[in-house]
């Protein structure tokens, strides 16, 4: 679909966790949800939070072609988040969509890694249909901080092989992502998302195994349309705008 | 049928709808939501001499009805903008306004020279009131003499329509409005950002990475519009009202005040298609007030 | 347990908590939500040599995060307040601060005189910001010259702490706070409202009786921490802040940026009880942060 | 009641019109609704409208002891009130009550006249009550545009004599409200709230027949409580607050 903005009808709001949401979404208008890439991004305009004034951008979940929804997983961070989470069944919600670059998928690679954590799992369950699609069987690690902030398990279970670790041990491998057994097996290709020391650990993971390595960044942005300039990354070509040039970077091209 | 025109200097504008530096890129950002040739005109983004990368994240944080920014006039200089973008602005039919910054005086120049020998840009819009670059130039603006040296070089050097933005991080702005006049500004154009501060107290850090920033948003709008009223009676030249604008009765607002035009700014940050939205409630207004012609509202209140 | 105590010159508060004048009447108006003694203090309404009306109705109207009021210093007087007021406040242990505000010098010296021979009120705030009247002091508070002469005549004529309550509507309100501490200051307080204005757009019609007016509430608070964390590096005396504190964490962003003491003004219109929720926050805040004594948080920033 | 800071809850939200609804409220904590007087108003916490930073100011309509109801009639003015319109049942609202004076009832006077105009009724209807409760039975004049902007008609009733005027006519007497028949009879007492110029209009035929009159005013307010000094109004003793010193005035000490 073509970029624009557009009411959305809240067709379920599933709680999942005291912090999070499944808001599943489809167009008033009933326009066909095709061609939204894994990586991409929405600009959600929050109406009932007094302390809230720009949009929030939130990552692309999953697209239902069948039904014609889009899902966003909404973690509370603040008030305007903690808003949006509270959107009754049935209300509307205007998104600016679709927005950023995509993951770079090639069914040439295998045995592709995605690592998730906390709500940077959201991107991975839409890449992970994506390659399936494309004949590849992603193996997916998702981190948290325990058995009961694991989200969406079962969807993730679809798409391919599923390696949990918790820092508290409750699930899964004990420790952080990079410790998981996953990594003692070679890879072609990581793809993550998750909190900045997270990826950072995945990033030199990758570079000592020399595996090509894309993470999905999540810079504080005003518009999400390359104009407030606010979202800059540093990279080799210098600031460039998470929000365009973005959310998708190949850790090549960042300075960490 | 209401006519929406206005003039700014030798600047014919169809509608008083401008948007403001910086927040609107280099216009085509917006073209995928709004019919760019239905603006009054398009100011695209802080231009320099030299290509800037601006300052680092972040640079943004958002506040109460507004946002801090610091984004520090990231840009790919004016010989960039002529060679690449310049080209792409033909496309449109609304009139494209280039806002220069400059660390001395001589940058403004020499941009200014540029875009007048190597363009037919109409109108520039001088920034003397950038709040986060050490030399972005509110240094000039906050002084009448910085003012009124600026002014005078950029008037000499471009031939075309010479708009000077004020800051509004001063005791009296109708002092620095007036020196700008008196150097042959076609118009003055406010208000800049005002300078503001955010911190996070449970990291107990300031929340932009140069400490302080601009503040705009609806937040701003009463001092805007106080300012653009004491101004428009201060001086004879058109005064473009901006700051905090978030819609079609804002924009009225300052128009009301004294505002031959008005620029929209963090508003296209939430809403990119507010501003047609704008043009539409001001024409609409125009009629339900019974306003023939948009210039019969400049500065029409009364008490 | 943590020591919320803070000193403003020979002043002792138990917590850094006061209002601001204008926004808590005398106190006694709120006693119905809190027990006034658990404030660190509380600034009394402006109070004027002879008794004042204040400007016409309408004088208030709603702005984005914030209001524009221009009451205009309604009050009874001075005498009126040693009379009736005074007596009442001794019910309390909060430490009572009297805000003066005059049309000439010799006012703001008549009024402290009065204080400091018929009262034991240990300390005044010297408004020399009000935006609303023609000599509500605001002349006196843009130029380091008049800020110098006032607080320079109330030193001399009141014994008790004095505290200058500064404008923000100035170029560089450091200048101004240097030369209140120069002439003898024990605090400064920042910042006043800002001067702003709003229209009645389907009116045509100014919505203040006096067209322009100050601006508080939230939508302020940016300006507010920039000019407080400004101030605060520029002065050795205490810097008490205050604009647009709703709650305990926007009170800790102003003691961060370098406040001894905050005041909560518009917040109080809102839930009137806002004052001791913000002293129990920052005493929780400490606690969290593993912070004794709350004197160590002052302008505690780290870039 | 004590004056003070109270979490209610919307038993009903009735939209009475397509500008007004009817909530009803009670306390959260049950308290008792007890010594609230007639002519006295609340301010509202206006939590779900980004456009809204006040209070916003609503009369007390009725409070039903049996229920330990609080009714509000909430017209749309402006989004703090168009959002408070909206308040789902259920919902909690947080109130500042009571404040202000009240309207001057004894029942010496027999022939009293309540005159309503728009929003104005509300006040009128627990005052009609205090006064059927103190063997006073009022009159009641309603005024409003048109038939379909009359409002709560079924509850003035039970309390009084109904009068009805309208601009077009289309219910009771064609006209404004001072030019209703029920003018020509003698009256000990005017109350009366509704929209400036019909107050001034009553006020006009009350100094006219020398009638004692109470009106009941709306100035913009922050605060409610005296503190701010906003909503001041002119009288003859000069500025004071309407949220304090009023809402209810004896024209006498008003300067129209």
């Amino acid at each position: 679909m073509k970029k624009c903005i557009k009411d959305f009808k809240v067709v379920e709001n599933q709680r999942l966790h005291p912090l999070y949401s499944l808001l599943r979404l489809t167009p008033v208008d009933g326009t066909k949800l095709d061609g939204v890439k894994p990586g991409q991004f929405v600009q959600v305009a929050i109406d009932k939070s007094k302390n809230t004034y720009l949009r929030r951008p939130i990552s692309i979940n999953n697209v239902i072609e069948e039904t014609n929804e889009l899902w966003l997983l909404v973690r509370k961070a603040g008030d305007g988040t903690a808003s949006l989470m509270e959107t009754p069944e049935g209300e509307i919600v205007n998104l600016i969509l679709p927005l950023g670059n995509e993951f770079n998928v090639t069914d040439k690679n295998k045995r592709v890694l995605l690592i998730g954590g906390g709500v940077g799992v959201a991107p991975m369950l839409l890449l992970g249909k994506k390659l399936k699609s494309m004949g590849v069987t992603p193996d997916i690690l998702i981190g948290a901080r325990s058995k009961n902030d694991l989200l969406e398990l079962d969807a993730f279970r679809e798409i391919g092989n599923l390696h949990i670790s918790t820092d508290d041990g409750s699930a899964g491998e004990h420790g952080v992502v990079t410790m998981h057994s996953v990594f003692m097996s070679q890879w072609d290709k990581f793809y993550c998302c998750g909190p900045s020391p997270m990826m950072k650990a995945v990033a030199a993971k990758a570079r000592e195994t020399g595996t090509d390595c894309e993470v999905s960044l999540e810079n504080m942005m005003a518009c999400g349309l390359g104009a407030c300039l606010c979202c800059v990354e540093k990279t080799v070509k210098g600031n460039v705008c998470v929000c365009t040039e973005g959310p998708v970077f190949n850790i090549n091209d960042l300075t960490w | 049928m209401v006519n929406l025109e206005v003039s700014i200097g030798n600047l014919k504008l169809k509608n008083p709808v401008l948007t403001a530096s910086g927040t609107f890129g280099y216009g085509t950002e917006f073209s995928d939501f709004i019919d760019l040739d239905r603006l009054g005109g398009y100011i695209v983004k802080g231009t320099t001499l030299e290509p800037r990368q601006g300052n680092p994240y972040p640079r943004m944080v958002e506040t109460p009805s507004g946002m801090l920014n610091a984004v520090g006039l990231q840009n790919k200089g004016v010989d960039y903008f002529i060679e690449h973008i310049y080209p792409t602005l033909s496309a449109f039919k609304s009139v494209p306004v280039v806002n220069v910054s400059g660390a001395k005086v001589e940058d403004y120049v020499r941009v200014c020279e540029k875009l007048a020998a190597e363009t037919d840009i109409k109108a520039v819009e001088i920034n003397i009131s950038c709040p986060n670059v050490k030399q972005g130039g509110m240094a000039f603006g906050t002084t009448t003499h910085g003012a009124s040296q600026v002014t005078k070089a950029v008037r000499a050097a471009f031939p075309g329509t010479v708009i000077v933005k004020l800051s509004p991080n001063v005791t009296d702005i109708t002092e620095i409005a007036k020196a700008a006049e008196s150097e042959g500004a076609d118009a003055v154009s406010l208000i800049n950002t005002l300078m503001g501060m955010a911190i996070d107290v449970e990291k107990r850090k300031p929340c932009l990475s140069t400490i302080t920033g601009g503040l705009s948003g609806a937040a701003v709008r009463p001092v805007a519009v106080r300012m653009v009223w004491q101004t428009a009676k201060a001086v004879s030249i058109p005064v473009i009202g901006l700051g905090g604008i978030m819609n079609g009765r804002d924009a009225l607002e300052f128009i009301l005040a004294g505002a031959t035009a008005i620029e929209v700014g963090t508003a296209n940050f939430i809403d990119p298609a507010v501003t047609v939205k704008i043009v539409d409630y001001i024409s609409e207004y125009c009629q339900r007030h019974g306003v023939a012609d948009v210039n019969e509202l400049i500065g029409a209140i009364n008490r």
